[in-house]
């Protein structure tokens, strides 16, 4: 029973300085923020709170479903988080956790710390959060729904930010590294769903008043609608674009100073690591395709259990 | 009597820490009811888990005479009703019915063959009106009882208690045991309540630091005072 | 049970676990930032951080080779490195095919591969070496002194603490779930894809609710002993000289590997 | 002989729960040992979270002969010590040192007579080795025991203890009872070991359903055999 890394998590040495540096500026700014609205929203009791709910996340992240062949499901937890304590305590608790597996277990880098809170811990908060706020009056089916594809879709953010990050240090090819980080991702994230919707629905019916007016989960404002909108429309945007048309979004990236060697991507590589389930079949479309299909189903499965649930 | 569980020469480490089971060999027979004692970090745990192929150690575990191997694991599971020492570990699901139907679910089984064991087991631990409760809200005592449905309604062989009686107030013990009397299953019950012991099993099996030290007639082995005194026990 | 495996800690009275957190905490961030630093190819600085580590490993009483037995946690994810193996630009070196592509490996390409691969492995094994020869707890202090936001390295050591409880609740309920998932001859066990993750989600439910519970009873028993909104410490770490100078020494050398690398 | 700890005529419920405590009065003198025995959901925990006014509800609590209030909650904590039932919720810190460093500190002591309370509340439990181990990997007698340490350093002149020997294998359970038979101090300890109960304390109070129904010298309440089957309870 050992510890597991999970494929989100990168090592110090797959990012360069400056893209490191750049997300540790960015994730110490929005902590700071998290810090103080923390410090002055929160009664005392919210130490131990924190505290112990990042120990849960972390130990729910060990809680996995058989899939298929071999593979299978188990949760990242930043949706869920947010969702349960609020999205500052979210983001802290989400950092916590990400600093214990990096600094304890290495799962993860020092350097690149900040780049894995950026990808697990903000935006997957901002996300589940966001949509979560957006229909927060609405009846417990459909949040459990909405629930369902925040998760799905913070997941598939996590991923995407990571592979660009891989891109712009010039460890990855990009075309490479967002189709293969996204198709798996997209099947990690349907088991990150599932196991969200689950859960919320074991609360709202046995502890409702956690989820209800009044608790740490009603604290945000609605401005997170805002910010887990617009993320998702970046990833929804940003993916076909980055897996289509590379060089437009490389230009960009040069245009911009980030990148100094210009890497064309004259061959596509799908390592077979990055995707078990499918073995080394290279096929993008077919992948796209299975993707789009298990996509759809994953949504249409969640939407239906959970109306079915409430209904 | 047909022996049902057996137990070759079993050894066990966890990663890299010293011996947990030492070269254990048992037998249980048809309708035995034994109980399975000794001092903290005995090895008591460790044994039940392999009985049903959660551990794997060296050795030979033989169950209603087959090995267990990696393919015959989920037949043995289903022979082999394993109750773990704590009801809040047995009990993951939000009711009291989704927990004692998963087995039966998990088995395959057709829903009316599902809702019918559920029904069964519930009736066994007399908990039929709680079918729709949340676990999570029941008393120690209660989840103790759902805990044994859990495992009834996959119609095991053979339980295996890991200790049933820990944590319970006088009256819920006491209902307990007049539960476990009832059964009419082979039973391998580990415990610290020497008086459990005394009441209900006709046999003892005694272990220490990994190994087996004693095994027969619980009256012999309860009267030898400085035996119990040094594996950690009391007299009852 | 326990999940003491998780401890990564290992028990010695070495110069390297005698040091101050602080100094641990720096330097390994500091060698890290180094590697990272160093230009693709600087083999001869590359080598020499390897010396430093196994001169650190030395130190730390834990055997040359102690790290190096531990490093190849990251090495799954250098696959996601592989492509640039044949997409940098270079003089191609050997082409071979893969399905139904040509694939050429080109030198700039190797080059960048195997310097991400090196400095990876190098910065894991020094973060391997801090977490081995210091405790858990005193890291968190060095994060204290070191200006991290309090409550942040308080949710820290509350997730350290629980971390065990909660893993080992986790571990319990697999195994309860493990226990029970039996088959019978002739049927197909196992229930559906959505079955399943519905049981798994119940029983992250089941584990938030115990734990949701569980910070109200240590919030009473911090109540119980005084805690009323600010927490106290004693840190019981002191910079000495030779953590001082060590942290000089380790500084300057480390420096040297980029005066080296760029030369 | 001073009266240290009295309670009037306290009721209390949980949120929209039926009654937990239906008017309880009681009071301790200096030096007591009493046992509070009650069959689960009699409302004994309920009733220690009210000594140290972690929960308030109606009626009075005098502690040191003064009534219990928002402003002299501090030092009332500082008088009467809490042992949860659960070490691993009162062992919150990850070192040993810390978590019986915590009271203290919070009183606001300085910091050598923080070092030198450790000192002593460790010793008292015979513990003062394990100051700088790490509270997970303690076996759980040796939890129960930091826990008792992490009050011993407020120096109380009360122990309130919460079902202190649950789960503790026999010898381990030895240990305690003498550590406890040991201590100069008041104490009121809650538990379902009817054993104990015979064993170490002079006094017992028995509630049920949320109110004292019996206290008393221990000797006569457990020679009642009737009185103690109507409420859940067993002669030792
Ligand atoms: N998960 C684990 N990892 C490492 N060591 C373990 C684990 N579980 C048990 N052990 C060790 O194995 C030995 C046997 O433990 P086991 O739990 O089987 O004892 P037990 O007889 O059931 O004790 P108890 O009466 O306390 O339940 C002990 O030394 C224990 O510390
Ligand atoms: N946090 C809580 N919220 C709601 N109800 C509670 C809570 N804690 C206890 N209760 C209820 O209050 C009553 C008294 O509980 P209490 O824990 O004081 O009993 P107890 O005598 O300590 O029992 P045990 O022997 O099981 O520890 C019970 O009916 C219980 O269900
Ligand atoms: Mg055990
Ligand atoms: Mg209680």
């Amino acid at each position: 029973m050992h510890y597991s890394p999970a494929p989100l998590h990168i090592p110090d040495g797959f990012l360069n300085v400056t893209v490191s540096v750049i997300f540790w500026v960015i994730t110490v700014i929005m902590i700071g923020m998290a810090v103080a609205r923390t410090n002055k929203s929160l009664g005392e009791k919210q130490v131990p709170l924190m505290g112990i709910m990042a120990a849960f996340i972390f130990a729910a992240q060990m809680i996995n479903f058989p899939v298929a062949g071999g593979t299978s499901g188990h949760l990242l937890g930043g949706a869920l988080a947010a969702i349960v304590l609020g999205p500052w305590a979210g983001m802290l608790v989400m950092t916590a956790v990400i600093a214990v597996q990096g600094l304890l277990f290495q799962d993860g880098g020092l350097l690149v710390m900040g780049a894995n809170i950026f990808n697990m811990g903000l935006l997957t908060v901002a996300i589940g959060y966001g949509f979560y706020r957006s229909v927060m009056n609405k009846s417990t089916g459909t949040k459990l729904a909405v629930a369902g594809v925040a998760a799905w879709l913070s997941v598939m953010a996590g991923a995407l930010a990571t592979a660009l990050q891989l891109w712009l240090s010039g460890t990855s090819n990009l075309q490479t590294a967002v189709i293969a980080m996204l198709s798996v991702h997209a099947l990690i994230g349907i088991g990150e769903a599932l196991i969200t919707v689950a859960a919320l629905s074991f609360i709202f019916r046995t502890r409702p008043d956690l989820l209800g007016e009044g608790s740490a989960s009603a604290e945000g404002g609605r401005g997170w609608v805002m910010a887990g909108v617009v993320i998702s429309l970046i990833v929804v945007l940003l993916s076909p674009l980055a897996s289509a048309d590379p060089d437009g979004l490389e230009r960009v990236a040069i245009d911009m100073g980030f990148i100094d060697a210009g890497q064309s991507a004259p061959y596509q590589v799908i390592p077979d690591y990055t995707l078990p389930f499918l073995g080394t079949t290279p096929l993008s479309t077919i992948i796209a395709g299975v993707i789009g299909a298990l996509v759809v189903l994953g949504i249409a499965i969640l939407a239906g259990r959970s109306l079915q649930k409430t209904s | 009597m047909t022996n049902v569980l057996s137990v070759h020469d079993l050894h066990f480490s966890y990663h890299d820490h010293h011996p947990a089971l030492r070269g254990v060999s048992l037998t249980l027979c048809e309708g035995d009811k034994v109980a399975l004692v000794g001092p903290n970090g005995a090895g008591k745990s460790t044994l039940m888990l392999h009985l049903n192929g959660i551990l794997r150690g060296q050795g030979e575990v033989f169950v209603g005479g087959e090995r267990l191997t990696r393919d015959n694991l989920p037949a043995a599971r289903a022979m082999v009703g394993l109750v773990f020492q704590n009801p809040d570990d047995q009990l993951f699901s939000p009711t009291v019915f989704e927990d004692v139907a998963f087995g039966p679910l998990h088995m395959g089984l057709p829903k009316d063959e599902v809702l019918a064991r559920v029904e069964t087991a519930l009736n066994a631990v007399r908990m039929s009106n709680y079918r729709d409760r949340m676990s999570h809200h029941l008393s120690v005592g209660e989840k103790k009882r759902i805990a044994i449905a859990t495992v009834l309604s996959m119609n095991p062989q053979i339980l295996v208690l890991d200790e049933p009686s820990a944590g319970l107030d006088p009256r819920a013990r006491r209902t307990l045991i007049n539960l476990l009397r009832e059964l009419p299953i082979t039973m391998l019950v580990s415990t610290h309540d020497m008086r459990l012991v005394e009441e209900l099993f006709p046999r003892t099996i005694v272990m220490d630091e990994g190994l087996i030290v004693a095994d027969g007639m619980t009256k012999e082995i309860l009267a030898d005072e400085k035996f119990l005194n040094e594996h950690g026990l009391e007299k009852p | 049970m326990h999940s003491d495996a998780f401890d990564r800690y290992h028990e010695s009275n070495s110069f390297v676990h005698r040091l101050d957190p602080r100094v641990k905490v720096i330097v390994t961030i500091a060698y890290i930032l180094s590697n990272a630093l160093l230009p693709d190819g600087a083999w001869l600085a590359f080598g020499l951080s390897w010396l430093f580590l196994l001169f650190a490993n030395a130190l730390s009483n834990l055997g040359v080779g102690f790290t190096f037995k531990r490093s190849f946690i990251a090495l799954p994810f250098a696959l996601v490195a592989i492509t640039v193996l044949f997409s940098i630009p270079g003089n191609p070196i050997s082409t071979f095919r893969f399905l139904f592509w040509d694939l050429t490996i080109t030198d700039m390409g190797l080059l960048r591969f195997e310097s991400i691969l090196i400095r990876s492995w190098l910065s894991v094994q020094m973060a391997i070496l801090l977490v081995a020869t210091t405790r858990f707890p005193d890291i968190v202090h060095a994060l204290e002194h070191l200006r991290v936001p309090t409550i942040l390295t308080t949710i820290i050591a509350f997730l350290y603490r629980y971390l065990f409880v909660l893993v080992d609740e986790v571990f319990r309920l697999l195994r309860a779930r493990e226990a029970r998932s039996a088959a019978v001859a002739g049927v197909r066990a196992g229930g559906s894809v959505a079955w399943r993750g519905r049981v798994a989600g119940n029983m992250a439910g089941q584990l938030f609710l115990r734990s949701y519970e569980r910070s109200d009873r240590v919030y009473n028993a911090m109540l119980a002993r005084g805690y009323s909104g600010h927490l106290n410490t004693i840190n019981p770490h002191e910079m000495r000289r030779v953590d001082y100078l060590t942290t000089a020494l380790a500084l300057i050398v480390i420096l040297l590997f980029q005066l080296v690398g760029r030369l």
